[in-house]
């Protein structure tokens, strides 16, 4: 193995930088990746809260407005 | 044991009436031997890669093999039948364990001799003792992992689909066993002597996967 | 909630990561034999260590789930298992970089680790498949658990003939250099595997919690919009998680186990 | 009869995914009782019949059967009760006879009481057919064979004369039917013939009990009205 080292020695920095950053960028882009996926999901989650929270706003006003007619009896 | 033999039998019993595994195992390891031989441009191998071609077209003849293993069962009600009777579930694995192992034992007396005589180089005579202890244990990791994979198979969708795409990366330690630990055997200069490396990792995933199928098997049983 | 410990979770990890970014770039030696290129293996071997116990930890806990019959441990089973396979195409990526720096070929069969990765990940890439093609959510998480069992002891068997496979062993950096790794190279390398294990439990807390809330949405949208408001099941390969109410309410005869302990709202505590 | 019931069931509860296939469903049989369930296609009835035979595990609610709770001993109950389903489980491509001595080495049971029941149903001559080509009717004959094998104390009938002509019907009607003196549970979509069998009968309806009393107090128009 330490021939075959030999036989490939180390690399100029200038030439390795590019390889080290490739491994880092690949490592840091999949978890931004994921980050975005997860900004994905969080936004359909809050859109589907935001839907249901309409709806029971609108039960509820219902309820108020057909107490107040009870009430005003 | 009985019931595991009653279902044995029963299995041998309906693959005699109704042969459908063993003659598309047979067809399909002969059929592959005549490709290889396009495929690769050779008249006659030896060495790793006879070793490398015999294991793999057997390992894909085995798939289909484990396709069809349970399909009896499937076929008339799942396997209520069987489910129904006080026996252990884990007799059911045993049983269709040894069916897979027995079809396979079968197929690799006609494959074995097709191979040496369509592409193998050297006499496969010196090679036969050896050999024979090699495809047994592969017979084993096969038959093994090939029953708890078809088990799981079974009930899904996309049956064909699923057994080939579990089993084969499932079975690779197994085969870079068989076809390493074989290459000697049939190398072109007279048959050397396995190395013990092998047979141990063959014996070891055959003991490792053994076990474990038959302490999940229950689990794929139960509704 | 069950978000709890997450925030601290996040913090420690950005920490965690940082500092190893900062150390692997400022603070590490050269390497003796390879140079700048060795910086690689900071990444790239946490990563693969990660993911293989990951692999593992996941069989554990289909094992749990077989054993309690809880369903919360297949999720956790098939979050890990999820993760990890992220994890593990991170690692192939890494690696055959550093197959490309070292060797000037982007994929080396005499290195073991590299191929029995590779074989590993072809295994468990069919995870997904599988679930997805049972759609009882009960089998499927059964069916599930069954394969990762089976998959978790693979990974140790597969690594072992993979190396015997292999013409010559191909010396991992802690061998190489003056005969050992240098301590500093040591230190950076055990911060790199916690900053990288931290952020896998990260990712793995965030599903978690992401697929509980989901549940929990639908469970609260099928009591206050009744339930032909929530679409019924796809299939999909993610576990189901809560079990439907029952249309009878739980009060009917001591329920054993039906339901309970898969709710969302007990998997918070 | 035993004081025991042979079945008790405390709001059994059974889903598939996200649907209740049975839920909240509550009944003793008591031993040599005949339970009739009536109900649409769907509504339960099939899967009743399977976690009864330990096929399938109840999700909630208590379920004893021969006196075992299950699923936790499903393991003695298995062996003590004969299913007979919509399939008949048999080899489509063995015969009748080595269906049956299979299922026999099975259940440990003797080879001659496989000849015995091919006797009294009359299939000695297709004995040694395979099974694929017999007619609907000979073929649940030899799935009533293979029910009644092991002689089981319990019997779980999934509509059992669907496909037989008057005179096969009386053939099994010894084996299956009242005079065999065991605990049944039969589904049908029958009414009247459905009650004249019944001690007791249970109406389901989207998994759920919509019927449930002894048969002397039921009338038809009722059980037809599950069907609504």
């Amino acid at each position: 193995m330490n021939a075959l080292l030999a036989a490939a020695p180390a690399l100029p920095l200038h030439e390795a930088g590019k390889y080290v950053a490739g491994a880092f960028v690949v490592f840091v882009a999949i978890v931004l990746i994921y980050v975005a996926i997860m900004a994905v999901r969080l936004q359909r989650m809050s859109r589907e809260l935001n839907e249901l929270n309409t709806a029971v706003e609108a039960r509820e006003r219902a309820e108020a407005a057909k107490q107040a007619e009870a009430a005003s009896r | 044991m009985r019931p595991s033999m009653a279902l044995l039998r029963k299995d041998l019993l309906l693959e005699r009436r109704a042969p459908e595994a063993i003659p598309a195992m047979l067809l399909f390891s002969v059929t592959t031997f005549v490709l290889f031989h396009f495929g690769l441009g050779r008249d006659t191998l030896s060495g790793q890669l006879a070793a490398g071609v015999l294991t793999v077209t057997l390992l894909f003849a085995a798939i289909l093999g484990i396709n069809r293993l349970f399909v009896s069962e499937q076929e008339e009600g799942g396997f209520d039948g069987v489910m129904l009777a006080p026996i252990d579930r884990t007799a059911l694995f045993l049983a269709k364990a040894a069916a897979l192992f027995l079809f396979l034992a079968l197929v690799e007396v006609v494959t074995v001799a097709a191979f040496a005589l369509l592409l193998l180089g050297p006499s496969p005579w010196p090679a036969l003792p050896g050999l024979i202890l090699i495809l047994a244990l592969l017979d084993g990791a096969l038959a093994l992992v090939g029953t708890l994979v078809s088990a799981l198979a079974i009930r899904t969708r996309a049956r064909d689909l699923i057994v080939p795409i579990v089993a084969l990366p499932l079975l690779v330690p197994a085969l870079i066993a068989a076809a390493r630990g074989a290459a000697p055997l049939l190398a072109a200069s007279g048959a050397g002597s396995i190395p013990t490396k092998w047979l141990a990792i063959l014996a070891l995933y055959d003991l490792v996967f053994g076990l474990l199928a038959y302490a999940v098997f229950d689990f794929l049983l139960e509704d | 909630m069950y978000g709890k410990g997450l925030r601290a979770l996040s913090l420690a990890t950005f920490a965690a990561v940082t500092a190893t970014f900062a150390l692997v770039f400022f603070y590490a030696p050269l390497d003796a034999d390879q140079g700048f290129i060795q910086k690689i293996f900071y990444v790239h071997v946490p990563v693969a260590i990660v993911t293989l116990c990951a692999y593992i930890v996941g069989a554990i806990f289909a094992a749990l789930h077989l054993k309690t019959r809880d369903r919360r441990w297949d999720l956790r089973s098939y979050v890990v298992i999820h993760i990890a396979l992220i994890f593990n195409i991170v690692g192939l990526l890494t690696g055959a970089i550093w197959a490309k720096a070292s060797w000037g070929h982007w994929w080396v069969w005499d290195e073991p680790t590299l191929v029995s990765f590779l074989i590993v990940f072809l295994l468990f890439a069919t995870y997904q498949p599988l679930r997805f093609s049972i759609e009882d959510p009960e089998r499927q998480a059964r069916y599930a658990s069954v394969f990762a069992i089976m998959a978790g002891a693979f990974v140790p068997l597969n690594f072992a003939a993979v190396r015997a496979a292999s013409p010559f062993v191909h010396p991992r950096v802690l061998g190489t250099a003056n005969g050992g790794l240098p301590g500093s190279m040591a230190f950076v390398f055990v911060c790199a595997l916690t900053a990288i294990g931290l952020l896998f439990a990260l990712l793995v807390s965030y599903e978690i919690a992401a697929k509980q809330t989901r549940w929990q949405l639908r469970a609260l949208r099928r009591r206050l919009l009744g339930g032909d408001a929530v679409a019924p099941l796809g299939r999909s390969a993610a576990p189901a998680l809560g079990a439907p109410e029952r249309p009878s309410g739980p009060a009917a005869g001591p329920a054993r186990g039906g339901g309970r302990g898969s709710h969302p709202a007990e998997a918070a505590s | 009869m035993d004081a025991t019931p042979a079945i008790e069931l405390r709001g059994l509860a059974r889903r598939y995914g996200e649907r209740w296939a049975l839920d909240d469903v509550t009944v003793d049989v008591p031993a040599g009782a005949t339970l009739v369930v009536f109900g649409p296609n769907g509504a339960g009835k099939s899967t009743l019949l399977r976690v009864l035979a330990t096929l399938l595990r109840p999700h909630a609610g208590e379920a004893r059967v021969l006196g075992s709770p299950l699923p936790d001993r499903a393991w003695d109950v298995r062996g003590r009760v004969g299913l007979l389903a919509h399939e008949a489980l048999l080899y489509r491509d063995l015969s009748a006879r080595e269906n049956l001595r299979f299922h026999a080495r099975l259940h440990r049971v003797a080879q001659a009481r496989v000849e015995e029941l091919l006797e009294r149903l009359r299939l000695g001559g297709r004995a040694d057919d395979p099974v694929r080509t017999l007619s609907k009717g000979l073929l649940q004959r030899v799935a009533v064979c293979r029910a009644v094998l092991h002689d089981p104390p319990l019997l779980l009938l999934d509509e059992p004369r669907a496909n037989l002509d008057p005179a096969a019907a009386a053939l099994i009607e010894p084996l299956i039917g009242r005079a065999s003196g065991r605990t049944r549970v039969v589904t049908s979509h029958d009414p009247a013939g459905g009650l004249a069998e019944a001690d007791y009968a249970l109406g389901l309806r989207d998994g759920r009990v919509a019927l449930s009393a002894p048969a002397e107090r039921i009338e038809h128009a009722a059980i037809e009205e599950l069907y609504r």
